[in-house]
């Protein structure tokens, strides 16, 4: 890349530089504002894993596309036994890791089986807790034995969470991330990148690039600049507050899709006075949720009255269940014996949407007289003290799991949700494989939780990617967390 | 402090009337601002300077006078309470060392050395982990910052002053170390202290916005003038009026500050009054 | 033709005029002194003779060097000052660059005037060895250090030498021996001399002619002996007067009953080590036993850092004893241990009259800070002691509300004495208590010292390096060198009989008396 | 002198030993477990408690604070828990930036303030100095990481000379890696370049009023070459002072800098290091940080010695 012999031939340099980037149009460096603490997306629950290697490094039976279906991936055929229980997978034939090490059932086993042993320090254990067992049939078959039907199987086996790692190599997957992805890591100076290759070896279709850097830039503005400046190529997701930057510049395109982040103000059901319907209710009248859009997304988000994806087929439109109200909000608070209102805390975890949404709705809260006390915390504080303790009234934060809706099932989530209707319908819900059948169970439940307002439903998070305007194949979309690098490439 | 020697310093009047007029526009704040800084209206954002809104409004519809109004308190309570810190811990300190000196004196030299030494960034990251971040974290961090400085400050003045005979005349009148220290060091070191408090005060002001930056110092729904800059920093292309209304102040405030104390300490130092003859008198 | 003709010069700060117009002819060969108390214009009459007062100086007049005037250009000045006239200042150890060896001052000195004389030829002519030429100022002493001035002057081949108050940061023998150097150069090298002093006594010995300031204006010039033994304005004849020492003796009383005793003390400083075995040890005050007798004035004399400081710091209790002990009337301690009761019997005045007061506080409450050591007294008591005090040392009850910088020096000094006798004490200790004083109060307040000894009954150790307050003041004299008492007598058998080589030393540096 | 050394060696170590009693404790203070910081939210008691067997973090406070420091005197810093790497490789490798951000800044703001103090000084109340000083006021007060944006909108975004941001480590690009420098070392030095020029100014006018100056002007110089050639080198003495205490400032700075430049540096690792109580790290980190401004205010106390034969003497 740029090699220049002394500062004073800087711009001559420059030029060069420029023209070789042209010359030389297979390499990308991707800006993202979050470095992973480690790099094995099976052992952490940090999305800035997956940005990095979810695709590009590691690749698992199945993989989810970039309007969120699911096509083969490691594996290239299926068969699905009619009681949804036995999944026999046949494999790709000539599959090597980065270490040369050859791809075969066992890598499979070994990797499920890591997966939902006692110790194992996977962040979505849950979701595999339906497969009673992963019998090899021969090396290039697998079969997958199921205790009760899942209907989202095959959808989670594509996500990051269950990629296929090698015994060989697994244990240093942390550092030194070997799977069986196009491309294979090259280095990680950490505080500043990490650098991937393209994988020569690799099994299917060899992408256009041959090297991408993944660049860490926390700051905004100077993701902005660099950007400006070209020392970056890209990045994924942009802070909207400064995409009119790059909105009409010709060099840049900027891509707005949808996420599956579901923003809510998380609500302490099992506390007072949240306990009361009447309370949260009122709560939900007195969101001005465009205000809270606008405020803190610049309008990017978009409006969900519910815990559902809004691009999601089965989602159900029920942002009218609470309209914006401030006199029925104040009326419902009366009703329940707050007449002036109540005081209560609300901690928010250290991401932009949140801080700003968290003040949007102390300031709208303030309107019907509910006194909000913001506690800014960091991620450790937010997780221990929400997630774990449930030590908290509100919060502010972003589900980005996809089809999640199954958190309002378990009474011991941090929103203290407890409806026995509920819980058994989404029991149903798992165990049907019918798409009518699982899309009118799915509304159902939608309408529940909307009704009963477990928490406040803001916005769903859009992806706001901004790319040089001669880079193509990004995804616009992001039904699951990562940069998947596959099919992007330099035009002219 | 007479107003002969503040008419004979013009810089001094300049820095402290500029510096009372921004302390002033703080403390109004505790009782009126022209719009409540918590009340947010999105519809009502970025808007330029007019009549409605003097100095336009923020991101999120906040008018933006109103804001510097209370950012200046912010940040002049952050820097102020942390050199009553530095003042309270460090005067002490450096007195201690002064009027005991031995053992003492080796303590104090070696905890100043250990707190310069500390990064007090790191402090800060520190204190905000223990007790969350906000604006008392930052005081703190501050504040253990300048107990160092205060102490070397107070320490070199006392070592000065003790050698003075009036000092020893004191001891001859039977006076202990606390009532020579509080009798006759204090008051001489008085000016000393005076005039680094404000070169303190004004670095206090620069380090809260610093701290800010990294999201340490002062948080929503309270502002400072740093967490405004941090706020607009990265919409400085688009509104970059947002970025220089308080980037000015700060930068006003420090300066304001910076020529009171160089006023100060003209005015008070009998080295630099003698200044001029200081090669006549035979 | 004259070799510095000054005419009209009128040098004034903003408003302020520090000269007005001085007119003075000096003939080439002429030695001639300028004498004046501290604020009289002489050095800056000086300074504008080299060009080198600060720029913030208006100066208006002409000043000729062998008929040309001074060139305004800095560079030209500077240039003519450094070949023409030489220069030594007061305080040897801040002219000094502290960063420079010596050799190499002196050297660039040399070069910078193209000389070719060698360091180590002016070394010898002012008395140094090679040797010195590769210290820095502050491993000289300050008679060497004042030597390494001269040979920098001396550099240049001068033909004019200014020397602004040279001695007076030095000792009597020091002073001595470098104002016989300065006269013995101006001899050998012919050169006119400029000698400018407070001390008329220096400026008779040296110089052929003098001029006396004050306030900034030239108020006689004359012969030597014709001002003298002549003088013409009123000042100089006070500046005469009080250069003339009377004595003041009390006749001793008749029970000569011991009020205080010191047995056999010795002070040691570590030095020069940070652990305890590594110090080499300092014997400020090595062995000395001393008694002063109800009534009786004694005299502590030596030269600096012989340890008389030390002594009488121990004594007052400011500090300790290494060995040894003391007794004030008959109660043994050993310095900082004195109880307050007993420290109320015993009291110091200082040396410098600025420094001894807190700039902060009423001279009120300065001088009542003492009577904290007699416990709890009414304040109609204590405004009773503070008048009575005030007014024993000649100043007015209402002063005492004002603060220290409302006073000059002599009332200063006499307030420290006042704070010294708050606590009617039996024994002051006087530390050189009339040196920082301008010439013309010295003998006021030795006659109230006098006076309040007679007067109180008062017992006094004084310390000084002057032998001339001691002939007036002491009835018995101690000697004092390198932290021994090398011998004692009255004044009057001392100066006629000196025994030891000190006391010989001090004596012949003693410089003639101008009556 | 070598009394005085070892004097001012003892107190360093002194002061060393008492930053590593305060990181300790401060650490062990630290609310969040960091055992359960690694293993997640969903981590049974059981796999905590034996990973906090496994970092020693159940073993007695003293014990664990001697086997620490007793394992950095042998140069062992221990494992990083969350990154599993060498704590020791870490540092250095987060060291190869910060320190030659220092030394870049230290360089430019000596490079740019010494001379400028010494122009005003030379100038003493003409228009010069005057501007000058209004130039270090305004350079003193602006916040170093908003003048480090501003420095990258001109040099980077709009001119393009040098890089927004990012490292190239040394033994890959050393061009690149020094280019990276420049903007945020300038972003840091400038108000320290505008401290030395006020200190330098104050001191060389100071000096010029010293009796030796005098005296130099008496054998023959101007007023100019007499400081110049007798008032810099004592000017510089308190000059070499603040730039002991700048040290601190510009470590401390750093941080913040290392932020707007995205440069891997030595704060932003302790940042993220506190963040997941990985403590070993963090303890680690933070005593070198210690050392290094502790060593360099040692260096800076000897230099002084040697340029000052003053202070030679032990008793100094």
């Amino acid at each position: 890349m740029i090699k220049t012999k002394s500062l004073g031939l800087t711009l001559t340099a420059l030029l060069l530089a420029t023209s070789a980037a042209l010359a030389q149009s297979t390499e990308i460096r991707i800006g993202v504002a979050l470095e992973p603490p480690a790099l094995d997306p099976t052992a952490g629950a940090a999305e800035a894993i997956d940005v990095v290697v979810y695709q590009n490094v590691f690749e698992g039976l199945t993989r989810v596309d970039q309007n969120g279906a699911v096509q083969p991936g490691l594996a290239e055929s299926w068969t699905v036994s009619d009681d949804g229980l036995t999944y026999t997978f046949k494999l790709h034939d000539g599959v090597t890791f980065h270490d040369g090490t050859s791809f075969d059932a066992e890598d499979v086993k070994f990797t499920f089986e890591r997966i939902l042993a006692e110790d194992s320090v996977n962040a979505q254990k849950a979701l595999y807790a339906p497969i009673a067992s992963v019998n090899v049939i021969d090396p290039l078959t697998v079969e997958f034995t199921l205790s009760r039907p899942d209907g989202m199987f095959l959808f989670n086996l594509g996500r990051g969470d269950a990629v296929i790692v090698a015994p060989e190599s697994a244990e240093n997957n942390a550092n030194e991330p070997i799977g069986t992805g196009p491309f294979h890591f090259v280095q990680w100076d950490r505080g500043s990148r990490v650098v991937l290759e393209q994988n020569g070896a690799y099994w299917g279709e060899k992408p256009a690039l041959t090297k991408a850097t993944y660049r860490f830039i926390g700051d905004t503005a100077t993701l902005t600049n660099a950007l400006l400046a070209g020392d970056v190529d890209g990045t994924n997701n942009f802070a909207p507050e400064a995409l009119a930057v790059f909105e009409g510049n010709p060099q840049f395109k900027v891509l707005v899709g949808s996420t599956e982040g579901e923003t809510i103000l998380g609500t302490n059901n099992a506390k007072e006075p949240f306990s009361d319907l009447r309370v949260r209710q009122a709560m939900a009248h007195a969101l001005n949720r465009q205000e809270i859009i606008d405020g803190a997304t610049y309008g990017y988000g978009v409006a969900i009255g519910t815990h559902f994806a809004p691009q999601h087929p089965y989602y159900l439109d029920l942002t009218e269940t609470y309209p914006y109200d401030p006199e029925a909000a104040k009326a419902l608070l009366a009703e329940a014996g707050y007449p002036d209102g109540f005081s209560a805390t609300m901690k928010l975890p250290p991401v932009a949407y949140a801080r700003l949404s968290g003040q949007i709705i102390a300031s709208q809260f303030a309107e019907v007289g509910i006194k909000v006390e913001l506690i800014n915390t960091e991620w450790a504080q937010w997780l221990e003290d929400v997630l774990t303790n449930k030590d908290f009234d509100l919060t502010v934060i972003s589900h980005v799991e996809p089809f999640d809706v199954g958190i309002y099932a378990d009474p011991n989530y941090y929103f203290g949700y407890n409806n026995a209707d509920l819980q058994a319908l989404n029991e149903q819900l798992n165990a049907t494989t019918d798409d009518g059948k699982r899309k009118e169970l799915a509304q159902q439940i939608q309408t529940i939780i909307s009704e009963d307002a477990v928490n406040g439903y803001l916005f769903e998070l859009a992806q706001t990617g901004v790319w040089n305007a001669k880079l193509e194949g990004m995804w616009q979309n992001s039904p699951i967390e990562g940069v998947v690098l596959r099919d992007i490439r330099w035009v002219d | 402090m007479n107003w002969r020697l503040i008419r004979n310093h013009p810089s001094l009047l300049i820095g402290l009337v500029a510096t009372a007029l921004f302390a002033l526009l703080g403390l109004v704040s505790l009782w009126w601002t022209p719009f409540p800084i918590e009340q947010i209206v999105v519809a009502r954002r970025f808007q330029g300077p007019g009549p409605v809104h003097w100095l336009g409004t923020d991101n999120l519809g906040r008018d933006m006078f109103s804001l510097v109004m209370s950012g200046t308190l912010t940040s002049f309570w952050v820097g102020a309470a942390a050199v009553v810190i530095g003042i309270g811990v460090g005067v002490p300190l450096g007195l201690a060392a002064a009027a005991w000196g031995g053992a003492v004196e080796w303590l104090v030299i070696r905890i100043s050395d250990v707190t310069f030494a500390f990064p007090s960034v790191v402090i800060a990251i520190l204190i905000t982990t223990l007790m969350g971040p906000s604006a008392a974290n930052a005081i703190i961090a501050i504040g253990i910052f300048n107990i160092p400085v205060f102490a070397r400050v107070a320490r070199g003045g006392a070592l000065a002053i003790a050698t003075q005979d009036y000092v020893s005349a004191a001891r001859l009148a039977g006076l202990g170390n606390v009532a020579i220290s509080v009798r006759h060091l204090l008051p001489n070191i008085m000016s000393l202290i005076i005039v680094q408090g404000t070169i303190q005060l004004s670095l206090g002001i620069l380090a809260e916005a610093g701290l800010s930056y990294i999201g340490l110092g002062t948080q929503p729904p309270a502002t400072s003038l740093g967490l405004m800059l941090r706020d607009a920093q990265s919409v400085f292309l688009i509104h970059p009026w947002l970025s220089i209304v308080p980037g000015l102040a700060i930068v006003l405030i420090v300066i304001a500050l910076n020529i009171a104390g160089d006023g100060l300490r003209d005015a008070m130092d009998p080295r630099l009054k003698r200044e001029g003859i200081n090669h006549g008198a035979g | 033709m004259a070799q510095v003709d000054i005419e009209n010069l009128t040098i004034s700060f903003g408003d302020r005029e520090a000269v007005s117009d001085l007119s003075i002819s000096i003939k080439r060969g002429d030695r001639f002194g300028v004498i004046g108390e501290s604020g009289s214009g002489k050095s800056l009459t000086s300074m504008a003779i080299a060009g080198l007062l600060p720029e913030t100086a208006k100066v208006t007049g002409t000043i000729r060097l062998d008929g040309e005037p001074l060139p305004a250009d800095e560079k030209a000045m500077a240039r003519l000052r450094g070949k023409r006239i030489g220069m030594v200042f007061q305080e040897p150890m801040t002219a000094l660059n502290p960063l420079m060896k010596i050799g190499a001052q002196i050297d660039e000195a040399l070069r910078l005037t193209h000389e070719r004389g060698t360091v180590a030829a002016l070394l010898d002519e002012v008395g140094l060895i090679p040797a010195h030429a590769d210290r820095f100022p502050h491993q000289l002493s300050g008679g060497q250090r004042q030597r390494a001035m001269i040979a920098m002057a001396l550099a240049s081949q001068p033909d004019l030498l200014i020397a602004d108050e040279p001695t007076s940061a030095l000792d009597v023998i020091t002073q001595r021996t470098v104002l016989d150097l300065i006269a013995r150069v101006c001899d050998h090298r012919g050169m006119t001399l400029i000698f400018i002093s407070h001390d008329i006594r220096a400026v008779a010995a040296l110089c052929s002619r003098i001029g006396v300031m004050q306030g900034g204006r030239l108020v006689e010039t004359g012969t030597t002996a014709d001002i003298l033994t002549a003088p013409k304005a009123d000042y100089t004849k006070r500046l005469l007067a009080a250069s003339r020492v009377e004595r003041h003796v009390v006749a001793p009383l008749e029970h000569k009953q011991a009020l205080l005793e010191v047995r056999n003390v010795a002070r040691e400083y570590g030095h020069g080590g940070f652990w305890p075995w590594g110090r080499k040890t300092l014997r400020a005050v090595d062995g000395v036993s001393l008694s002063i007798a109800a009534g009786e004035c004694l005299a502590l004399v030596g030269p600096s850092g012989c340890g008389k400081s030390t002594l009488a710091r121990m004594i007052v209790g400011l500090d300790s004893v290494t060995e040894g002990e003391m007794l004030l009337e008959g109660r043994a301690y050993r310095g900082r241990d004195l109880p307050p009761l007993l420290r109320a019997g015993l009291s110091l005045v200082f040396q410098d009259p600025f420094g001894s007061f807190d700039p902060r506080m009423t001279i009120g409450d300065s001088i009542a800070e003492p009577l904290h050591l007699l416990g709890r007294i009414s304040p109609m008591e204590r405004q009773a002691r503070l008048k009575e005090a005030v007014e024993a040392v000649g100043l007015e009850e209402s002063m005492l509300s004002r603060y220290p910088h409302e006073f000059s020096g002599g009332q200063r000094q006499r307030l420290a004495i006042a704070r010294a006798l708050v606590t009617k004490p039996k024994l002051v200790v006087l530390d050189e208590p009339v040196s920082a004083l301008d010439v013309s109060v010295r003998g006021e307040v030795l006659q109230l010292l006098a006076r309040l000894r007679r007067e109180h009954g008062l017992s006094y150790l004084l310390i000084s390096h002057d032998l001339d307050t001691v002939a007036a003041m002491a009835d018995r004299v101690l000697i004092m060198e390198a932290g021994r008492i090398v011998e004692e007598g009255t004044p009057e058998r001392l100066f006629a009989q000196p025994q030891h080589a000190l006391t010989k030393a001090l004596m012949a540096a003693r410089l003639p008396d101008v009556a | 002198m070598i009394l005085y050394f070892l004097r001012r060696f003892l107190g360093f170590a002194a002061t060393l030993f008492i930053a590593a009693v305060v990181i300790f404790v401060l650490l062990d203070l630290l609310p969040g477990d960091p055992a359960r910081f690694i293993l997640g939210i969903n981590a049974s008691a059981d796999a905590v408690a034996s990973l906090r067997a496994q970092m020693g973090l159940d073993a007695p406070a003293h014990e664990r604070f001697f086997s620490w420091v007793g394992g950095m005197l042998q140069g062992d810093f221990g494992v990083s828990h969350t990154q599993r790497r060498d704590v020791a490789g870490l540092i250095a490798e987060r060291l190869s930036v910060t320190l030659p951000l220092t030394v870049v800044a230290m360089v430019l703001s000596v490079a740019i303030g010494l001379p400028l103090g010494i122009l005003a000084a030379r100038r003493r109340g003409k228009a010069t100095d005057t501007g000058l000083m209004v130039l270090a006021q305004v350079g003193i007060a602006v916040p170093n990481f908003w003048f480090g944006m501003l420095l990258s909108l001109l040099f980077a975004v709009t001119l393009r000379w040098l890089p927004t941001g990012g490292f190239t480590p040394w033994n890959e690009d050393f061009w690149a890696a020094a280019r990276g420098m420049v903007l945020p070392g300038l972003a840091l030095a400038l108000p320290q370049a505008s401290i030395l020029a006020r200190v330098m100014r104050t001191a060389l006018v100071d000096v010029t009023g010293q009796d030796f100056i005098r005296t130099a002007r008496a054998k023959g110089m101007t007023t100019g070459e007499a400081v110049w050639r007798h008032g810099v080198r004592n000017a510089l003495l308190p000059v070499l002072t603040i730039l002991g205490l700048q040290f601190a400032f510009l470590v401390a700075g750093t941080i913040i800098v290392e932020n707007v430049f995205y440069l891997p540096g030595l704060g932003r690792l302790i940042y993220t290091a506190i963040s997941e109580r990985d403590l070993i790290l963090v303890r680690s980190a933070t005593i070198v940080l210690v050392l290094v401004v502790s060593l360099v205010s040692l260096i800076v106390d000897l230099t002084y010695a040697l340029v000052d034969p003053r202070l030679r003497r032990g008793d100094a």
